[in-house]
């Protein structure tokens, strides 16, 4: 574990009194919440003086406006959707972009010659929609594809294992390795990743911000103590961040042990790529670059899916975003003399096993 | 009997039971205006409450979206919602279709064989209580996700529970004096199912239909939110509500219940043709 | 009157097990012949050459990933669900998670039960109301939960008073409650108004009051049509609690698991089959319950063995 | 034509005011017009004059749709009238409903069929708060009455249609009323059933003393019951005729007075008021009857 | 005791073979056993010799269960006697109901409810494969003997009970039988109707001079149209006396001989053969009947 984190800069803690949090996920407890679940399980957040109650996510549950409804005090979500939720009335505001890459491919098979977004041109294009779908149709836009059909994308695989379509989207962290746990009925073995083409947005340009942690914009303006949770949830946060980093397999127990059921090198492997779209981090974990915030809203406004629906169709207010928490929890963090860059990070090499067992 | 026979029936709205009660001189029209107008009135009603709240309360359209904004939303998006209600209706309509005549054949075959009857009664319990969530990606896979045929087969499977139920009641309520007058006429086996078994199973069987009508349009509907091409009303509900787009998903929603109306509506007028004499 | 001993009954009883055992298997047998003689990539038609994914597919494929052996299910629920220490068999995990869900499913159901009941002694005391909520209450159960799942879920977090305060169980206890009240509605309505006109104007000769003949005709009468609007009720709840803890999240449940096992399909096309059969078992043991109840109520019925 | 006076063949009884206590049913000038959906209206009952004195046993009898169920349900307040003045025992009819001055029984036995017999007798007992022993020691007196002793534990669906029909009998004497109501009682039992029940009827008349009006189909049944049968006629339903048929005291009429030529001319006579001095044939027999 | 040998009245019927086809109906030495759920057995019949000459009227009586309608079940072919023989028409009754040699007519109408009258009646003729003008000339035929020409194209729904049967009574005459077996066919009327149906039944049987097997609960129900009436007792189902009632040509009887004397003695006569000579009083009538 990172080095001398445990020990002191607890403002509050210790004298009982926890301040009650509620942090909601937006999908079901995975190693990509790893570490939100190890700064609860390694007591960081407790340390701090915050109680903080993760709460998973499900189908419906679109985090960012369970949390401008009041529902819950901070909300993980991807920030083309909180965009939009924004431009519908949310008044909430990004406090920390943990992670600094995207982690959505779509993958197509090695021989159906797909290399990038204007090879979708009249294909079979799978997708999740629940505004998971923007990165790949600001790709398509910008490769000027057309004639291409969306292919309502199921929690699996199969669709593209099966050839009913030509490019599935995948994050690297599940479905990606979903792939890698199948076996080929040709050899007998797992498919190996030399079987796909992988289309990643971060090379095509068109990558778009993803899990951040979100705020209450009125409060963060009125309550000065929630103001003062926030940092203390962000400090913690990264605390648990940097376990993982340093010990993704951590990550991955302290999930399995929150509940989850996803297979064990599955977990692993997820904690791994986790790893990889936050580190090593350019300004410091959590801290939102302005050009990448600035080329997200870009392309939010430039980009229509099928239903020529846009994301956002006006720039968002000042207070989408701001590092003003953020920056003060890694000063924080940088006075204990914790790595909040992982400058020298290295991922580890993880063995997908059949089933992701 | 069986897992739930009786319980789709009874608990269904009997039209004979309502028609006795009324009045010998209640005239059509009349009776038109006291159905429809009280619902009506309590639309109106809900609607302009749900309006005033939404404005008066400075409910935010995330948690809550206005009749109004609804309104306006289909009135912009009328052609996708018309299209997206097509899709989801053909897809019900066929798995109906299928789901029905699967249901007759079944309960005919189980009429005669007792011993089938018995094999069928735990699949058919089990069918009659496996959420709809479940099935759907499982037969995506095996049916493919890029064509409606898993979404008409969930469609189907819903509509066949209540179809088979109840034509097999309606199958074994040949009155014994009709069995008797058919064998007093040296009526051979074929004679009998036309002339009596069928026509005396046809109400129950168009009762089942009902009731499968609605079950078949919710199900196609939400058989859309795990897989297949994405064009039905369940795709443009889900994908409004994540861009928390909540007064297009309602929008939508609208097109579903409607649809759910028309399919009960006309299930409701054949269902009454068929059992007018009786 | 044909009179049936005791003796006869169970033993017709046990034939109906034993029957419904043999459908089982042969359900059983059939998925494995047609996995057997079936073609791999089923029947397609009308596929377009070089265009992914056209046709329509009437015949299922058969391969493992879309059809694993009735075995393999079996098996994969017998084994642990992770390599992790001390994970439990996914078909311990599965029961585990359908007794949270059938609890749930339970609340649920009651909750319905009594509203259902409400609206029918509305409908019952007021004609108009009758004519006003009954094309609502019928109309209710198009509307696609999903619409709602939003809806329930903020309101019911802004219920908050001392020291109750909302959890994720009390959505799904609601949007299971929204599926099961329908059919309670309705039969309870035609239950209570089953009564026949001599019976009420005896009960009108005794000068008894709208409450009196209330319980001591209506609702007795009502019997017969309740017993299959609760058992309809009943599934519809355990339907309703397993697409609410999908759509509105709550861990624990068999909806859970639905969605978190579902991932496996391609890379563990077994796993996912053993939370399905479980929601299935989950169903037959509400519809079971009930029987029960209905068991108790038999004083009530005897007019449908009359009949 | 329509309100022909009633000759009531009793002693003693004038124009008596209406609320003469001594008199079990006084009907005066009642009316009854049904209003249909679309303001059609039907006059079920018009003019009618009816005293049906303490103790008696009045029959009516008439066509169907002729009104006997209309006028025995506004004698048991369970309909009112349009016009006219009804009194029960000196007091309204709907008095007379709440005081429970009497019982009624109809043509379906109308038992509930989750009570057991003895539950069912009970009924209006325990409606009315009587004790459960008193209610007890009230039942089994009734089941004794009507011969049922040994089914008192029974269900209905048990019970052949005579013994239903005994319980209903039962039940609508649980509070000794001194007016009992009958519509139709027996028409739902087979021919010989029904000879035994009318026997049954008059002796637990004979041995209760209570007043009672009996609407029947039937015309050997209403002679051999009735001290009088009123005869009736549709469109617009109103009292055609009384016939004074006492055969003898209740308790000793027998089978055989059925093979009696008195109850052959009192059949003879009802006969001809109701389808006039000659005998309609074939002819006539065949008109409509729509419903 | 049980097969008292039956004493036909009318002329010329010695113990002839059973095939002599100048008999309507001949049934020599029937037993029918039912066998219940755990092997207890039901002699509903037992030595039953009964014989009815072609064009005769004849009735069968007797208290609820005592087997009528398993008898006339039995001659109709729909149920099969575990001993004994039954010959109508000299033929089998398999035969007989395979040549259609008979019409049939139950308690309730019968009538299939999504027919027309038209199209109920003609069912019979339609099913043996009578051409559709053929079926609508005798359609025509029927609803004008039966007097309802104005409802062929009604639906069962839309008629009253007598008009129901009436419908049933056509339909059972629609192939000209020689022979008409019918239970209870009014049984379910009112009592008004029900003597309105009884004098269309004879008009109707004089005009197409079928033998007609009649079973019945009313005793005047029985003598107004007998020949003969066959008097049968329970436990176990036998025929215990017949007597010979015929009152004068069926054509010729109306109404009025309701009232004759002939007509009461013929109805003393079988009472007094069902209930035994001395009429029973109320103690007798109290005797327990189980279904
Ligand atoms: N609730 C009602 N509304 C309208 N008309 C009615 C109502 N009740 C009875 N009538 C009419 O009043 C008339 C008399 O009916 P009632 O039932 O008293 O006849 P009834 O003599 O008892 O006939 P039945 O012998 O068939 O029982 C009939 O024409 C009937 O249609
Ligand atoms: N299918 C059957 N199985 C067993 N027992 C039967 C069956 N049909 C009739 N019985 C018995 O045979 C006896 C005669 O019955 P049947 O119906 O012929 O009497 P019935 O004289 O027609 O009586 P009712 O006047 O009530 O119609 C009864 O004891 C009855 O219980
Ligand atoms: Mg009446
Ligand atoms: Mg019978």
């Amino acid at each position: 574990t990172s080095g001398g984190t445990d020990t002191d800069d607890a403002t509050d803690g210790g004298d009982g009194e926890l301040t009650p949090v509620t942090l909601q996920l937006q999908w079901l407890t995975q190693a990509q919440f790893g570490g939100y679940y190890l700064a609860q399980a390694n007591g960081y957040w407790e340390d701090l003086g915050l109680d903080v109650e993760i709460i998973p996510g499900a189908v419906d549950i679109v985090p960012q406006d369970v949390l401008a409804a009041g529902d819950v005090d901070f909300a993980i979500a991807w920030v083309p959707k909180a965009l939009a939720s924004i431009e519908a009335g949310a008044n909430i505001t990004n406090i920390a972009q943990i992670f600094e890459r995207s982690g959505t491919l779509q993958v197509a098979w090695a021989d159906s010659g797909i290399e990038g977004p204007a090879d979708l041109s009249n294909k079979q294009v799978g997708s999740w929609g629940f505004g998971n779908e923007w990165e790949l149709f600001a790709g398509l836009t910008e490769a000027n594809a057309s004639g291409y059909t969306i292919v309502q994308q199921n929690f699996d695989m199969n669709a593209l294992l099966n050839r009913e379509i030509d490019a599935a989207q995948a994050m690297t962290y599940n479905e990606y390795a979903q792939l890698l746990e199948a076996v080929n009925p040709e050899t007998g073995e797992l498919y190996q990743p030399e079987d796909f083409s992988v289309i990643d947005w971060n090379e095509v340009g068109t990558s778009m911000l993803q899990d951040a942690i979100w705020a209450n914009t009125e409060r963060l303006e009125s309550d000065e103590e929630y103001a003062d949770t926030a940092v203390k949830l962000i400090q913690g946060a990264i605390l648990g961040w940097i376990d993982q980093r340093d010990d993704p397999q951590a990550a991955a127990d302290a999930v399995t042990a929150a509940g989850s059921t996803l297979g064990t090198s599955h977990q692993l492997w997820m904690a791994n790529e986790i790893n990889k779209l936050i580190w090593p981090s350019t300004d410091g974990i959590g801290h939102i670059n302005e050009i990448a915030w600035d080329a997200t809203v870009e392309m939010a406004l430039g980009t229509k899916n099928q239903d020529g629906a846009q994301v956002i169709t006006t720039d968002p207010p000042d207070t989408a975003y701001t590092n003003e928490y953020v920056d003060q929890a890694l000063e924080n963090l940088e006075a204990d003399g914790v790595d909040i860059l992982g400058a020298d990070y290295e991922p580890i090499e993880v063995t997908l096993e059949e089933g992701g067992n | 009997m069986t897992g739930l026979p009786d319980a789709a029936i009874a608990t269904q709205l009997a039209p004979p039971a309502e028609r006795r009660r009324r009045g010998p001189g209640d005239r059509p029209l009349r009776r038109f205006i006291g159905l429809v107008v009280p619902p009506i009135v309590l639309f109106i009603v809900l609607v302009l409450l749900v309006e005033l709240v939404v404005v008066a309360a400075g409910i935010p359209p995330f948690v809550l979206a206005s009749p109004s904004a609804i309104w306006g939303q289909l009135v912009q998006y009328a052609p996708q919602v018309l299209q997206a209600t097509l899709v989801t209706g053909l897809n019900a309509l066929i798995g109906l279709v299928i789901g029905a005549v699967i249901g007759v054949l079944l309960a005919i075959v189980a009429s005669f064989i007792r011993a089938i009857d018995g094999m069928l009664v735990p699949i058919v319990a089990a069918v009659a209580v496996v959420p709809i969530v479940a099935l759907a990606p499982v037969l995506y896979t095996m049916f493919g996700s890029t064509s409606e045929v898993a979404r008409i087969i969930i469609a189907s499977i819903a509509a066949f529970v209540p179809v088979f139920l109840n034509t097999l009641r309606g199958l074994r309520q040949v009155r014994p004096v009709h069995r008797d007058l058919m064998r007093s006429y040296a009526a051979t086996p074929r004679q009998e199912t036309r002339a009596v078994t069928i026509p005396s199973a046809l109400p129950h069987f168009f009762t089942g239909l009902r009731i499968a009508s609605s079950l078949a349009v919710i199900s196609a509907l939400v058989a859309e939110y795990f897989g297949g091409p994405r064009q039905g009303l369940g795709s443009a509900i889900t994908t409004a509500a994540a861009s928390s787009a909540y007064a297009r998903a309602w929008a939508f929603v609208i097109g579903a219940i409607l649809l759910g109306l028309v399919f009960f509506a006309l299930t409701t007028v054949i269902e009454r043709i068929a059992s007018r004499h009786r | 009157m044909t009179t049936t001993t005791p003796a006869t009954r169970r033993a017709r009883r046990w034939r109906a097990v034993l029957w419904g055992v043999l459908g089982l298997v042969a359900l059983a047998a059939v998925w494995e012949l047609y996995k057997l003689v079936g073609p791999a990539d089923g029947w397609l038609i009308g596929a377009r050459e070089g265009v992914t994914g056209s046709g329509i597919r009437l015949l299922p494929r058969t391969s493992d990933q879309a059809m694993p052996h009735t075995w393999e299910m079996l098996a994969r629920a017998a084994t642990p669900v992770t390599r992790a220490p001390g994970a439990l068999p996914l078909g311990v995990v599965v029961l585990l998670a359908a007794l949270v869900s059938l609890g749930i499913a339970a609340l649920g159901w009651l909750v319905g039960v009594v509203v259902g009941f409400a609206l029918a002694l509305l409908m019952l005391g007021f004609r108009i109301a009758e004519r006003a909520v009954l094309p609502f209450v019928i109309l209710s159960q198009t509307v696609p939960l999903i619409a709602l799942a939003p809806l329930i879920r903020n309101w019911g977090s802004r219920l908050e008073f001392g020291a109750f305060s909302w959890e994720s169980w009390m959505s799904v206890v609601i949007i299971a409650s929204y599926l099961a009240f329908f059919p309670v509605a309705v039969g309870a309505l035609r239950g209570l108004q089953s009564p026949e006109a001599a019976d009420l104007d005896l009960m009108r000769s005794y000068a008894a009051g709208w409450w009196t003949t209330l319980f001591r005709l209506r609702l007795p009468a009502s019997v017969p049509f309740l017993i299959p609007a609760l058992r309809l009720a009943a599934a519809n709840a355990v339907v309703g609690t397993v697409v609410a803890e999908i759509s509105v999240g709550f861990s624990g449940g068999i909806g859970r698991l639905i969605l978190e096992t579902a991932v496996a399909a391609s890379s563990d096309p077994a796993k996912p089959w053993s939370p399905i059969l479980g929601a299935v078992l989950l169903g037959l043991v509400a519809a079971g319950f009930v029987a029960l109840l209905a068991a108790f109520l038999s004083p009530f019925r005897r007019q449908e063995t009359a009949a | 034509m329509s309100t022909s006076a009633p000759q009531p063949s009793a002693a003693a009884t004038g124009p008596t005011p209406p609320a003469d206590a001594t008199e079990a049913v006084v009907v005066r000038g009642v009316e009854r017009v049904f209003t249909g959906a679309k303001g059609a209206t039907v006059t079920a009952l018009t003019g009618i004059e009816l005293t049906v004195h303490d103790g008696e046993f009045v029959s009516l009898i008439g066509p169907s749709g002729c009104g006997k169920s209309t006028l025995l349900r506004l004698i048991a307040d369970l309909d009112e009238p349009t016009a006219g003045d009804i009194r029960v025992f000196g007091r309204t009819a709907r008095q007379a409903r709440i005081d429970q001055a009497y019982g009624i029984a109809f043509q379906q036995a109308g038992l509930l069929p989750w009570r057991s017999v003895a539950a069912n007798i009970e009924l209006p007992l325990q409606l009315h708060g009587v004790g459960a022993s008193a209610r007890r020691a009230r039942v089994a007196e009734l089941v004794e009455l009507v011969g049922l002793s040994d089914f008192a534990k029974h269900y209905p669906d048990q019970l052949s249609g005579g013994m239903q029909q005994r319980v209903a009998i039962a039940r609508s004497l649980a509070e000794s009323p001194r007016l009992l109501l009958m519509d139709e009682p027996f028409g739902a039992l087979d021919e010989m059933t029904r000879e035994r029940m009318q026997t049954e009827l008059l002796r637990i008349r004979a041995e209760t003393g209570a007043a009672v009006v009996f609407v029947t189909h039937s015309i050997p049944e209403a002679v051999y019951l009735s001290d009088r049968v009123v005869v009736m006629s549709p469109r617009p339903g109103r009292i055609t005729d009384e016939i004074d048929v006492r055969l003898g005291e209740a308790a000793e009429r027998g089978e055989d007075l059925r093979e009696d030529t008195a109850f052959f001319e009192g059949v003879t006579a009802v006969r001809e008021a109701l389808h006039g001095p000659q005998a309609s044939s074939a002819g006539a027999a065949r008109g409509v009857d729509v419903r």
